[in-house]
């Protein structure tokens, strides 16, 4: 039976390498909570795994020019736990709270979250509206893009075979700017969301919506940005008008699909509701916070 | 003689007959007696009948006395999870 | 095959063991340590049977690859009591009637001693949302909860 | 013989205490063995090659390649084990047929469902075994499948069996039919029952398959030795049965094999029924090495027994007043690949809980290609009280009676005569409503958006063979071994305690073990609630023998007559007024000179018990609805349950609260989610829901013990009523709520809200 190679290489270039000279197929291990499953399911049986937990520019949280450099490589209970970041990005921290249990966060990454693109990833949707950027290395060096670039559709994304995600720069913003994830599942927990919403908005002094960035989840083929759901709050205090018109705008953005988790009507309809009350929150923390 | 009555899932096996009036001393009897009558029931005899004696419930319980006053009702046996 | 040699720490005691890139640390534990207290309900992630921390993280272990413990401190249920002495949370599960088939009770265990390590005075809500991860359908979760409140507040010296 | 016993009103020592379970320490230290922690030298590891299809005639098998894999031991498929004629036997779920166990646990001329077992490999690694599986070619001739039951009974679905003619009808049908067995419950005149109906009210429910959802993946360990015997190790609820039935299925004598049952990680009727033990066997006999199998979850999901889905249509007629009276239902169950389903019981269980004149039940078990049902939790029950309680409540609330009251007027009592034949004795169905109307949860006020919601069950119980040995060791100690599976439920802590208080010495001085197969005489499965009731039966009486034999030794050694010696507290005393006094002798120094004076005391007990109490349950459920997402969320939820009498209260408790939850997960997420290709699509605890624990409020017990009169001590049985009214609780709650009736299970909020639209749109058309 072939052999599967293990590699923990301790740089990026060192793991760009391994990936760059893979005879077969390789895959990048960070938290393996997907990809364990995957060749557990016998779905993948890759030739070579290249552990990048390793790595401390993808293990470390760190301040800089005003925003949060956060490795790809750094687990969901550590962000979580991670008070300034959750105090500056509560919205962010929302949704990486939600990617399963205590036990699965304290292995999946906000990368591996991004990479393993799939349409319903937690974190996504709020990192998207948070404007995160990830910083990819790959052979020929470093190059930025915003996360919304990055998957294509159900496990695809813009990565070239031997480029990883090394980091997400989430960027300073304004004072009474708040941040918010919710999503709906039928359990509480435990559960891959049928719909979820990621809402990012900023208020001039006068409680007037400046600007507003939202995202949502699982109702299409990878998390979307919906420009026209966040337009409709420019320039309004955000009141119940606005968040009609949000809601609308969510639910017209959908091109879901029926599968196990949910109907295409449920899913086109609770987006609307969801966006709204996550429109709701991250406005209540932006008028908190300063 | 003890009256027999037959939970009505039974009728199917028994050309109709619902009851009847029988001379048994037990359940073994009792059994005998309907699987001759009635060739049909012989498998669910042997399977999946209980006994109500009296008011009381026997599953497998062949040596069961019947008493000669006795009410006696024929219906499915039951297990659970 | 060649097969990974890995030295990790488990239980407080130094291992050694031979394992494949594919094996789980969940299968290294139970089939070449022998430590078959760690159950797998699911093996996909899903229902927290297989619970261990490793350097402290709650983890499942069938989602860790036993090459990837080089190096770490494991903590299984085999672990939990010191000495003869009952690890308290045990011991108010036993008091409390908290297990019944008591597959998923090691995992729950190993869970419920994090979430103390890290919030010695839970809600109700708190330790529900701390105990979704670890499925059990003997209990209803009623008696499981009742349990760990209690030994955190026994924890707690209240 | 048959066994019965009578209640014996006493003053209690240990009984109703809640001592430590004697398997506690091992389950909180991960020590106690469950199968797949048994090991045996040499051991291979076997699995399972399974259809892709749901429904498919095999038309070859070829093993070749994968026999000659390194490391393969042994192949085996069809032609290693013997086709069986039609035989019925008593399982888990009323009777099983051979013809159809030998092919639901290895397919032969046709494969019926998704995870249809086709093929076995043992070998030196599980992940040789997997290679090997890869390269068994089978080639199938894949036939148009049927899933839905309502579709499976059209003349025209798609046909499982080509010989199965519907049994029950009559004259026989000409062309035969998914429809395994049709059957008639009926009482008085249905017709004038209906006449004096001031309000009738029909409808139609549909409910979906669940799993048992224990957490422990069936594995077992077997090892034939070259002398054609066999052991097993292996998670059951009854190693009795399946010894019989891998002897019936591999051809080899009872005798012949020995089967342990190891400790088990839940079953709830899921481990009543061999899956892979005689593939186990026969691997070992192939192979001549022991071989290990262990299910993954995904086997689990697809190919054990789930409980049926099912269509149920109710129509009840009541007076002005409430008084029911005409009852007509029909159940069809969904029995899986193979006849067989709890329609029987169901029928037997829709109506019991009231008094009625003019009653039908018709029950129709149907074949469809999804896995054979296994038994789960007062098999069936759930499905038809969902109908028949969700028709009570709308009458209730259309007629402005309390639901409780609207129940109280129709009760079943001691003395009502049961639609299926048999009088109800002493039963506590009104005193359950009683305390539910009484309790603090029945009058709590309720907030925006929530409504609260009753339901109540009855499950027969049973009692069936049963066998005990009691051993006093030397030191006045007692190891007490059962043949009734400990399940999970703590049955080793009852019987001790029974046992302990008949001898009148403290519980920790009993220590009961589960004994093999080869240890005692034939046991029934742990299923019905039978394992308080039967195996407390015989424990008492194999203490009650030991008793009678200590009472003789003391006699021989203080030579006195045995009817001067009374058995009081642990001690042999002499009796009030007895012609010669003598120094009384304890427990222990009987066991101390019993060797010296005749031999060990013990005592034993074969028997078939008779005389189970029936249970009966009220539950009262508080839910919120989330009118945007159709979210439901459980509030508050209390369960009133008779148990005749709680030997260990605390286990009570769980059994409460445990079947209450499992019945919770049935009504609001779980459920089988099937393809169009007949595939399921959700075998794993992501996507099939149970419930997690921050789904769930506390649930409050209120123990009610109205004795049995056929026990010793009064016990009834527990285990199957508490998951049999959640179902109808949480959608007349709903109903409070939102004032929509849901007939559709499970209340997921798809469904929910697609419900909540229908009616906006209707009451918007109404406008």
């Amino acid at each position: 039976m072939s052999e599967m190679r293990y590699e923990a290489p301790e740089t990026l270039a060192a793991a760009v390498a391994l990936l760059s000279g893979a005879k077969g197929r390789a895959r990048v291990l960070a938290g393996g909570t997907d990809l364990l499953i995957q060749m557990r399911a016998g779905r993948i049986e890759p030739e070579l795994l290249v552990d990048i937990k390793g790595i401390p520019e993808m293990t470390s949280i760190v301040a800089e020019n005003g925003g949060y450099r956060v490795g790809a490589a750094v687990t969901c209970m550590e962000l979580v736990e991670h008070s300034a970041f959750a105090q500056a990005w509560p919205g962010v921290t929302d949704g990486v709270k939600l990617i399963g249990s205590i036990q699965v966060k304290g292995r999946a990454t906000v990368g591996g979250n991004l990479c393993n693109a799939s349409p319903a990833a937690d974190s996504v949707p709020a990192m998207m509206a948070a404007g995160a950027v990830v910083r990819i290395v790959g052979p020929d060096g470093t190059r930025e893009a915003p996360v919304e670039d990055i998957p294509t559709g159900p496990g695809k994304t813009s990565l070239a075979r031997n480029e990883i995600v090394a980091s997400f720069l989430l960027p300073p913003r304004p004072r009474h700017s708040g941040d918010a994830y919710l999503r709906f599942t039928p359990r509480t927990e435990m559960d891959i969301a049928v719909v979820g919403a990621g809402v990012n908005l900023s208020l001039d002094d006068r409680g007037i919506c400046t600007r507003a960035r939202i995202a949502l989840c699982a109702v299409a083929e990878r998390a979307v940005l919906v420009p026209d759901a966040a337009a409709v709050l420019i320039g309004t205090p955000v009141d119940g008008a606005a968040l009609d018109r949000l809601a609308a705008a969510a639910s017209a953005a959908c091109r879901p699909i029926d599968d196990k988790r949910g109907t295409k009507a449920f899913r086109i309809q609770v987006a609307g509701v969801i966006a709204r009350r996550a429109a709701e929150i991250a406005l209540h923390r932006a008028r908190r916070l300063s | 003689m003890a009256t027999i009555s037959l939970s009505s899932n039974l009728i199917p096996y028994t050309c109709g007959d619902t009851g009847f009036e029988l001379e048994v001393a037990n359940v073994r009897q009792l059994f005998a007696a309907l699987g001759e009558r009635y060739p049909g029931l012989q498998t669910h005899l042997d399977n999946d009948i209980a006994v109500a004696i009296d008011g009381e419930i026997y599953q497998d319980a062949l040596l069961q006395p019947i008493l000669s006053n006795s009410e006696v009702f024929l219906f499915p046996k039951v297990a659970g999870g | 095959m060649a097969r990974h040699h890995v030295t990790a720490t488990v239980n407080g005691d130094p291992v050694e063991f031979l394992c494949e890139t594919q094996q789980t640390l969940l299968e290294v534990l139970r089939d070449e340590l022998r430590l078959t207290g760690t159950k797998e309900g699911c093996g996909t992630g899903d229902c927290g049977a297989c619970t261990v921390t490793v350097d402290g993280r709650l983890v499942c272990s069938c989602l860790v690859l036993g090459v990837e413990a080089r190096g770490k401190s494991i903590q299984t249920i085999e672990g939990m009591q010191t000495g003869k002495e009952l690890h308290p949370l045990q011991r108010k599960f036993l008091e409390h009637a908290a297990l019944q088939c008591g597959i998923c009770t090691p995992g729950i265990l190993i869970a419920a001693r994090s979430l103390l390590e890290r919030n010695p005075d839970p809600t109700e809500e708190e330790v529900r949302y701390w105990l979704a991860g670890n499925l059990c359908r003997c209990t209803g979760y009623h008696k499981v909860v009742e349990a760990v409140l209690d030994a955190a507040r026994e924890l707690r010296g209240g | 013989m048959s066994t019965m016993m009578k209640y014996e009103q006493k003053a209690l020592k240990v009984v109703g205490t809640r001592p430590l379970r004697p398997d506690g320490v091992d389950k909180v230290t991960g020590r106690a063995r469950y199968a797949a922690d048994y090991n045996l030298p040499g051991q291979l590891i076997g699995k399972v090659l399974r259809s892709p299809h749901a429904h498919a005639r095999i038309k070859s098998i070829d093993t070749s390649a994968a026999e000659a894999l390194p490391g393969v031991k042994a192949v085996v498929t069809r032609e290693d084990f013997p086709d069986l004629p039609v035989e019925y036997a008593a399982s888990g779920e009323l009777t099983i047929n051979f013809h159809d166990v030998t092919r639901n646990m290895m397919a032969r001329e046709k494969v019926f469902y998704d995870g249809h077992p086709v093929a076995a490999v043992a070998a030196i690694s599980g992940s040789i075994a997997s290679k090997a599986l890869k390269l068994i070619k089978v080639d199938y001739e894949v036939l148009p499948h049927v899933i839905d039951v309502v579709e499976a009974m059209r003349p025209d679905a798609p046909l499982l069996h080509e010989e199965q003619y519907t049994e029950g009808v009559t004259p026989k049908p000409d062309r035969p039919s998914n429809v395994a067995k049709r059957m008639v419950f009926a009482r008085g005149d249905l017709e004038a029952g209906f006449k004096q109906a001031d309000l009738i009210v029909e409808r139609e429910f549909n409910t979906k398959p669940v799993h048992q959802g224990y957490i422990e993946p069936q594995a077992c360990l077997a090892s034939y030795t070259e002398d054609g015997q066999a052991e097993l190790w292996t998670a059951t609820q009854g190693h009795f049965v399946f010894r019989a039935q891998c002897a019936k299925v591999l051809q080899m004598d009872v005798s012949k094999i020995r089967v342990t049952p190891t400790e088990i990680g839940g079953g709830f009727g899921g481990k009543n029924n061999i899956y892979n033990e005689p593939l186990a066997i026969a691997l070992s006999r192939k192979s001549h090495r022991p071989v290990k199998m262990v299910m993954t979850r995904e086997e689990v999901f697809r190919a054990t027994g789930p409980t049926s889905g099912a269509n149920v249509k109710v129509k009840m007629g009541c007076t002005r007043d409430g008084r029911i009276t005409a009852a007509d239902a029909e159940l069809n169950f969904q029995a899986g690949a193979f006849p067989g389903s709890s329609v029987a019981m169901a029928s037997m269980c829709t109506f019991t809980r009231y008094d009625l004149a003019n009653v039908r039940v018709v029950g129709n078990d149907v074949t469809v290609n999804r896995p054979k049902v296994a038994a789960y939790r007062a098999p069936g029950a759930p499905i038809a009280v969902f109908g028949v309680e969700s028709v009570i409540d709308e009458m209730a609330k259309r007629l402005g009676i309390d639901p409780i009251e609207f129940r109280l007027k129709n009760a079943a009592r001691e003395g009502t005569r049961t639609y299926y034949g048999p009088t109800l004795g002493t039963i506590g169905y009104v005193e359950t409503l009683e305390r539910a109307k009484a309790h603090p949860n029945y009058s709590a006020p309720l907030g925006p958006n929530q409504g609260r919601g009753v339901a109540t069950g009855f499950w027969f119980n049973i009692g069936n063979e049963t066998s005990a040995a009691l051993n006093v060791n030397e030191d006045g100690t007692v190891t007490l071994v059962l043949g009734t599976v400990d399940v999970a439920g703590g049955s080793r802590a009852s019987m001790a305690m029974m046992v302990a208080e008949e001898l009148g010495i403290d519980v920790d001085k009993v220590r009961p073990i589960i004994g093999d197969t080869s240890s005692l005489g034939f046991n029934f499965i742990t299923a019905g609630s039978r394992g308080t009731f039967a195996s407390g039966m015989a424990s008492v009486l194999t203490a009650r023998q030991a008793i009678e034999k200590l009472r003789q030794r003391v006699a021989r050694i203080r030579e006195v007559p045995v009817d001067d010696v009374v058995w009081k507290d642990g001690w042999a005393r002499p009796a009030d007024g007895c012609v010669k006094p003598f120094a009384p002798m304890s427990l222990a120094e009987i066991a101390k000179v019993a060797g010296k004076t005749g031999g060990t005391i013990a005592g034993h007990a074969e028997i078939n018990a008779q005389g189970a109490g029936p249970g009966f349950g009220t539950h009262i459920v508080d839910v919120e609805v989330d009118r945007l997402t159709g979210l439901i969320k459980i509030v508050r939820y209390t369960v009133v349950q008779d148990v005749g009498k709680a030997i260990h209260p605390a286990y009570v408790e769980g059994q409460l609260q445990g079947g209450t939850v499992q019945g919770i997960g049935w009504a609001l997420n779980e459920e089988y989610v099937y393809g169009a290709d007949g595939v399921l699509q959700n075998p794993g605890f992501l996507d099939y829901r149970v419930p997690v624990a921050s789904d769930m409020p506390f649930i409050d017990t209120v123990i009610v013990e109205v004795p049995n009169p056929n026990h010793p001590y009064g016990v009834r049985g527990c285990g199957e009523v508490p998951i049999i009214s959640p179902m109808a609780a949480i959608a007349n709650a709903v109903e409070s709520a939102i004032g929509i009736r849901l007939c559709e299970q499970p209340m997921s909020p798809p469904r929910v809200l697609e419900a909540i639209e229908a009616d906006k749109a209707r009451s918007g058309a109404r406008a």
